[in-house]
């Protein structure tokens, strides 16, 4: 018997409330004390077609996914074909035994059967069919002994907009198909769940977090345009606008939606557009007019597969060498790829300080994985620590002694010129696209383009120095070392765990502070390789590409998908040995 | 007091001589003077062009975008602080080529924007191109079997937006331009000047000769309603040997967008904190996820 | 004989049972059949949402290009190969609002496309928030309070842009539809069908029930005269208790964008030799430098 | 007294008609049997600013100007202060006596003043003042002893259009202007002209030389939206559309632009767009686009000085490593950067073949310096010895045969499916932004993307296999390499001609075919290099980086610049001392 170690699976088309269901269950779990990360899987498509929701369970800190399943919950047929093989021996299915399930298939690989007529109960009970989710999650609890009250108090939460009566019937169907499972299969399954007490955590994906991250740091306009998987973040702002003061604009476009938050951020707020590959590709010439006017703003690309539409629901890590060389001449930007849900937080939270500070457009890179994925975090786990800076911004009272001209663009040693923001009397100024002075003034003169272009791209060097280092993992002194970045970093932080325990000595590196990459940092963090592995969910190994041209350090291999799903700890085990 | 001079700046245009652009200059400062708005109280937005050059001539703040992008980044920039008055200043290639997509928008949006298209149907800074309002059969670089498409109208397009306030202007006439500027100051939400503006060098066709006679202004006939649509539709068509200038529609009965940001409700957002209270909002924020 | 069955695809549509897509292309392929247009002669563009999947479930030849770039990769089609038919099917986010700039410039331009408009007044494929066409008020995931901006009115902005065909169908009647694809099919120039769609899924406003008792043909009044701009501009703007489907605007005197190119008067540009002679216009070409 | 080495400077306002002015005497010189190299410097203003053309003659083949002005014919007074100092002792200034001009000056640095009244000659001899420029650039012959037949003939043919009127008059005010200058000054000049028996032979700039490129190559579809430096392709195409059956689309704007001529490409036409780095940056999403659904187009980036508007009629290269990984995801494409006329009609006509060939999207990377630039030309000096290659295309035949389900992106070994153009009834077919199988419809099968990226980028290999060497110019064994790109190669050239003269060995590895980088071929070139320096326009050296990160390969030095002027070879050797 095994506790509070195994996987769920719900399964089904899209519109049978696959993700809602999962996601209602992985918080349930939370809520019991137990750890979870969830896997989201879905087509471009409104209706029909197979989705699922995997919840991995434990005791401790889980950072991934894997390839086992314990508890298929499976809304259709189809849901069983595709997924049986995962079910490992001793695992059994949840289902409604008004599919066709082909029990011999079920008993030739060690699954049970475990058929609950969540429909009729469902019905019976709640008197709609719609409930038979409700009804499937009660089995699950019934079927891993998990304590049904856990589940109820998320019926309560989660139903609450709909009224009493709505909640009432569904904690009857929970309770129904509980007690069905527990009546009809009691102990017998091998895997079960005990709630534990701990402090409440949360259940929260990298584009909450990152959403949130952003809040926290003061982001007040947030504009976009619909991109799945960054729609998210532009449709949380949306929500929480009103309650927090901050503006938000589902603009006519990706062209918009950059533009206007280079004019709010131009007045001095904290402003902010989520995207995905396709509309950032539609935001590169604005990004170097925040390049050039100096002024800060926050891109987040949430990575899905490409080219061009692609995978629009699925995952990949392919945009790394694009957003640093996006835009046509040279200047200074920030770009931050996060790998965990905190580093969501963290990235949304630093990149406005860093957008400020060195008056850049600041790009966060995150992914599809990260995106969808939540995971149960401590409360204390995304932190404010750092403080808001907003870099030199001239206060009212400093502007009132200005005794000479405002110079928006003035030369100064570490490349940054203090910011007046648009309305004091005293530094009116007016700036351009078009190469300028120090005044903001267009201007050809080759001595002073110079200047102007070494001052901005000083801004890169002194930023340079406070990129952070790569994030460690593992044992210092190990004969593996995998470079990484973004999402990756959860399966193989898996995979290294088992190859340590297996004696393997394994670690990782992974770069979140992507540029201006911290170069020596970097050298420190690999140099010590005896054999470096990147890994990383793209074709042809960006960061390797990366990391090769800046320092010279070349990787001896690398492990890649490109298929749109997102590595498991088992996928990179495998390709690790084709590798080495 | 507020005067003219206080819009002067050390830098002298680089428009050619003759250029229309000098009038709209002029007819910008003027309007802004009289209306009591010292150059820190205003933003000027432009985009790319001869026209968006302005800006840059003009002691006020100033941002001088990207070719085509003045309307979304002037939307940008109202939400951000609508206590300071945004007024755009933009060529037609700008406006209505590039920038197409922004200007219906702007135009359905209602955003709280002074709109001053410098209109000379080419394109200028690029040396003479068609631009979307050149006529049909103008010969230029790009179209010389003279262009196809049919010309772009902006204020029958603005009207079929729902424009609220859609009027002319031209360089012929800086008293008339000021006035209408001034209005347009006035107005609740978008206000689109579409001004006759002579290309000297590139467009020798809609040059200050063929204009004057042309022109006549809509105010003047007391009977003209600009609150009426059909009407203004028809007006917005006239073109040719009479030249409509003036308000031909307006309506001040529908409030700005930002009127209706609740976000906005406690004043311009550049002046609300960043975070009233950090922890509390945190925590509840957290409470979310629990 | 082309026969609907000419068009049928083995792929199944992914669209949600009761999707108002399936009636228009249900029509769509009926119309093409009727016309006795067989499938290699039509080229079917599309862009990225619901509605711009249609090419992948039907035999033709089709191109599903990006989000709100339909009507820019259909120009360039038809203006490559205009002896093939080159019907646009895409969404209102693809259409009128990505697609913005290029909408006003396909209707300027009278390139002879057939447009249909997959209009549900939502963003469908990604999962329900409110389109350039959806109305003032309208609550989805991006406009909690209410969408603020006044919608998008595809017609009148036709109209004001210059347009020859402006029609708008509905998914609730195939037969009609059918016939105003036919009736597009043959206009010179730019067609425009506006098709009112239902999305069961994320607009319960604008549902069949809603839209049945409201909608009323315009042919059906023997005295509607769909060549007068100022009748179709007031037609264009009713909406509400009654909404006008059919031709609202049409004019067959104005000559289609190609029809008017030089290079194109010998036939497609396709089936023109890259270069007839070769070495002579190469000499010819180089003498213009010596 | 030297005989054909020289340079002449025309400087004054916009509006003046500098570059007509200077571009109808370079054409005369080359008439004359001499070979010229002329350079272009002009502001982003219609009227006023300062501009000049400037002209290197010689009698032998020339890659660049030279900061050595002989003869100023200065149209203003700004023109006289502005490059006084660039003049050589013995050179001289030719300016209308109106000017105010401080002689100390021209006599401490041995500047010679020739002073002819052009506006009075003008008005006199041909009426009006506007011929005042014809009026110089016969003074300029008159000084030089170049014939005033070569002159004359320029005349004929560049106011032909005007009327025999205008001509006449032309002509007698060059004729007095050349009188009034033998006269006044004879013989006494220093820096002299001979016209030489030569074939005819082209005066022609890389924009030019690259849209007759593509027009031979067989482009019949041009779209794009005016852009300095670009525009001038568009319009060239607007210009001969009629006579050669090109469709030129001035579109509403970029995106629109690429898109046609997708659409184009995808019927089967050879269609192109030119634009400069901005417009480019709007393109990026439509690149991605033809990448995934295979359709081969060519898009032209005349490179200006970013970031944003920049400086829209100066010079950089800063736009390289944005060529490489614009648009999300990864998908074969081609970099073309020619660095001489040839090569720009030699890039042209290449990238069609590339295109169709490799059924992607070919970008040419050119640049202002290059664009803007005329060289005298052999008349056979742009080869059409490559054979058009439209790659695989299914004739009307062919396809006749077809007895299966065409497959539009059929798994072939080279990656290369056999493409039918819409309208054939055996081969309908509909394809797709969003991945899909081998038929064109879309899907999300994971087997069949890793099938559909394998295949694609197999394309890639396949044609890195004949991109070509870089080329090489000097003694195979030097003590120092440069690695150079585009435009820079014209001055380095000169520049490594002056050490190879001064017994300072050098040589040039110029890559011109960028992606896909034909990494053995590049290591080869560069492998026994001593010393090895980057020369390129732009602030980060982009080459240099490139090189390092696909092979290993890491530069001694950098020669950079970033003025928005082109280098010389004198700021290349000034340089140098710097880094080395
Ligand atoms: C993205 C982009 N495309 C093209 C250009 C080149 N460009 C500069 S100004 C201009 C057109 C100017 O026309 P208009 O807007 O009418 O202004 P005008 O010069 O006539 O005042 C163009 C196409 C650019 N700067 N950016
Ligand atoms: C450049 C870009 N931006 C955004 C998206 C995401 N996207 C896909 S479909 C769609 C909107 C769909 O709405 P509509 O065009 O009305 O079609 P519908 O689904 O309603 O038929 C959006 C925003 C995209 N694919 N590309
Ligand atoms: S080119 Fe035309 S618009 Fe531009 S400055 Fe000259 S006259 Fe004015
Ligand atoms: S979401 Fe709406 S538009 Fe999309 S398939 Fe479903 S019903 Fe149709
Ligand atoms: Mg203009
Ligand atoms: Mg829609």
């Amino acid at each position: 018997m095994s506790i509070n170690d195994m996987s769920f699976k719900f399964a089904g088309e899209a519109g049978q409330g696959v993700e809602s269901t999962g996601r209602g269950f992985a918080k349930a779990l939370v809520r019991g004390g137990l750890y979870v990360f969830a896997l989201q899987d879905y087509h471009s498509r409104i209706r029909g077609g197979h989705n699922f929701y995997q919840i991995r369970v434990a005791n401790h800190d889980i950072y991934s996914h894997d390839e086992k399943v314990h508890v298929l919950l499976a809304f259709t047929q189809e849901a069983i074909a595709e997924h049986l093989r995962e079910i490992v021996p001793g695992g059994g299915i949840i289902y409604d035994p008004e599919l066709q399930v082909d029990q011999d298939a079920l008993v030739s690989r060690s699954v049970k059967a475990f058929p609950v007529p969540v429909n009729q109960i469902a019905i019976e009970e709640g008197g709609n069919k719609v409930m038979s989710n409700t009804a499937a999650t009660g089995a699950a609890a019934g079927l891993t002994g998990l304590d049904l009250e856990v589940i109820n108090s998320v019926i309560r939460d989660n139903f609450a907009q709909k009224g009493t009566a709505v909640v009432e019937s569904n904690l009857k169907v929970a309770a129904a198909a509980y007690r069905f499972v527990r009546e009809k299969y009691g102990d017998s399954f091998a895997f079960r769940l005990q709630t534990r007490k701990t402090a409440p955590r949360m259940l929260i994906s990298g584009n909450e977090a990152l959403a949130l991250g952003a809040l926290m740091a003061g982001c007040k306009f947030v504009a976009g345009y619909p991109m799945t998987p960054g729609s998210p973040i532009l449709e949380w702002f949306a929500t929480h606008s009103k309650d927090y003061g901050v503006v938000t604009k589902h603009a006519e476009d990706e062209i918009a939606a950059i533009n206007m938050v280079i004019g709010a951020a131009q007045m001095g707020v904290r402003a902010m557009t989520p995207t995905s590959g396709g509309g950032f590709s539609l935001m590169v010439e604005a990004l170097g007019l925040a390049g050039m006017t100096e002024v800060p703003i926050v891109v987040v690309n949430i990575q899905r597969p490409g080219p061009a539409t692609g995978h629009a629901t699925r995952h990949e890590q392919g945009d790394l060498l694009f957003m640093l060389y996006a835009a046509q001449g040279e200047f200074p930007r920030i770009v931050l790829a996060p790998g965990t849900i905190e580093q969501c937080f963290e990235a949304a939270y630093r990149a406005f300080n860093l957008a400020e500070k060195y008056q850049c457009p600041a790009i966060i890179l995150s992914d599809a994985f990260l995106a969808h994925s939540p995971r149960a975090l401590e409360l204390d786990a995304l932190s404010l620590d750092v403080p808001i800076d907003r870099g030199e911004i001239l206060s009212d009272e400093e502007l009132d002694q200005l005794t000479t001209r405002y110079q928006r663009h003035a030369l100064t040693p570490s490349g940054i010129s203090p910011r007046a923001l648009p309305g004091h009397p005293k530094a009116i100024y007016s700036t351009s696209s078009d190469e300028h002075d120090e005044y903001g003034q267009i201007c050809e003169d080759a001595a002073i383009r110079i200047q102007q272009m070494d001052k901005r791209m000083r801004k890169l060097e002194t930023a340079r120095a406070e990129m952070r280092a790569p994030l460690q993992y593992g044992p210092s002194q190990a004969r593996l070392t995998f470079l990484t970045w973004g999402s990756a970093y959860g399966p193989l932080r898996s995979a290294v765990d088992i190859l340590n325990a297996q004696g393997t000595s394994a670690n990782i590196v992974q770069i979140m502070d992507i540029w201006p990459l911290p170069v020596d940092k970097v050298v420190q963090a690999l140099q010590g390789a005896k054999k470096l592995i990147s890994v990383e969910q793209n074709y042809s190994g960006q960061l390797a590409t990366l990391v090769r041209a800046y320092t010279g350090i070349k990787v001896d291999g690398l492990i890649n998908k490109y298929d749109g799903r997102p590595m498991s700890p088992e996928y990179i085990l495998a390709r690790l040995k084709e590798v080495v | 007091m507020v005067t003219v001079k206080d819009y002067f700046s050390p830098v002298r245009p680089t428009w050619c001589t003759g250029c229309g652009n000098f009038a709209i200059w002029n007819a910008l400062k003027k309007a802004l003077a009289e209306s009591g708005l010292a150059p820190h109280q205003v933003m000027l937005i432009s985009g790319i062009g001869c026209g968006s050059k302005l800006p840059d001539y003009t002691t006020a703040n100033g941002y001088l975008s990207l070719h085509g992008r003045t309307l979304a980044v002037a939307t940008g920039a109202r939400l951000a602080n609508h206590r300071l008055k945004v007024i755009c200043t933009h060529g037609d290639g700008d406006g209505y080529g590039e920038g197409g997509n922004h200007f219906i928008s702007a135009v359905r949006r209602n955003i709280g924007l002074v709109d001053i298209v410098q209109n000379n149907r080419v394109y200028g800074l690029t040396k003479g191109q068609y631009s979307p309002t050149s006529p049909h059969g103008f010969v230029t670089k790009t179209s010389p079997q003279g262009a196809i498409e049919h010309p772009f109208n902006p204020l029958t397009i603005a009207l079929a937006a729902n424009g609220t306030f859609i009027s002319r202007g031209w360089s012929g006439d800086v008293e008339h331009l000021t006035w209408l500027i001034k209005e347009a100051l006035h107005h609740r939400g978008y206000a689109l000047i579409d001004v006759l503006q002579p290309c000297v060098t590139f467009n020798r066709v809609y040059s200050y000769d063929w204009l004057r006679p042309r022109v006549y202004k809509v105010q003047d006939d007391p009977n003209y309603d600009p609150g009426d649509k059909a009407a203004a539709f028809a007006k917005t068509q006239e073109w040719g040997e009479r030249i409509p200038i003036g308000i031909l529609y307006r309506t001040e009965d529908v409030p700005a967008y930002e009127e209706q940001v609740p976000a906005l409700a406690t004043g311009p957002l550049v002046k609300q904190p960043l975070r009233v209270k950090t922890m509390a909002e945190y925590e509840r924020l957290k409470q979310e996820y629990l």
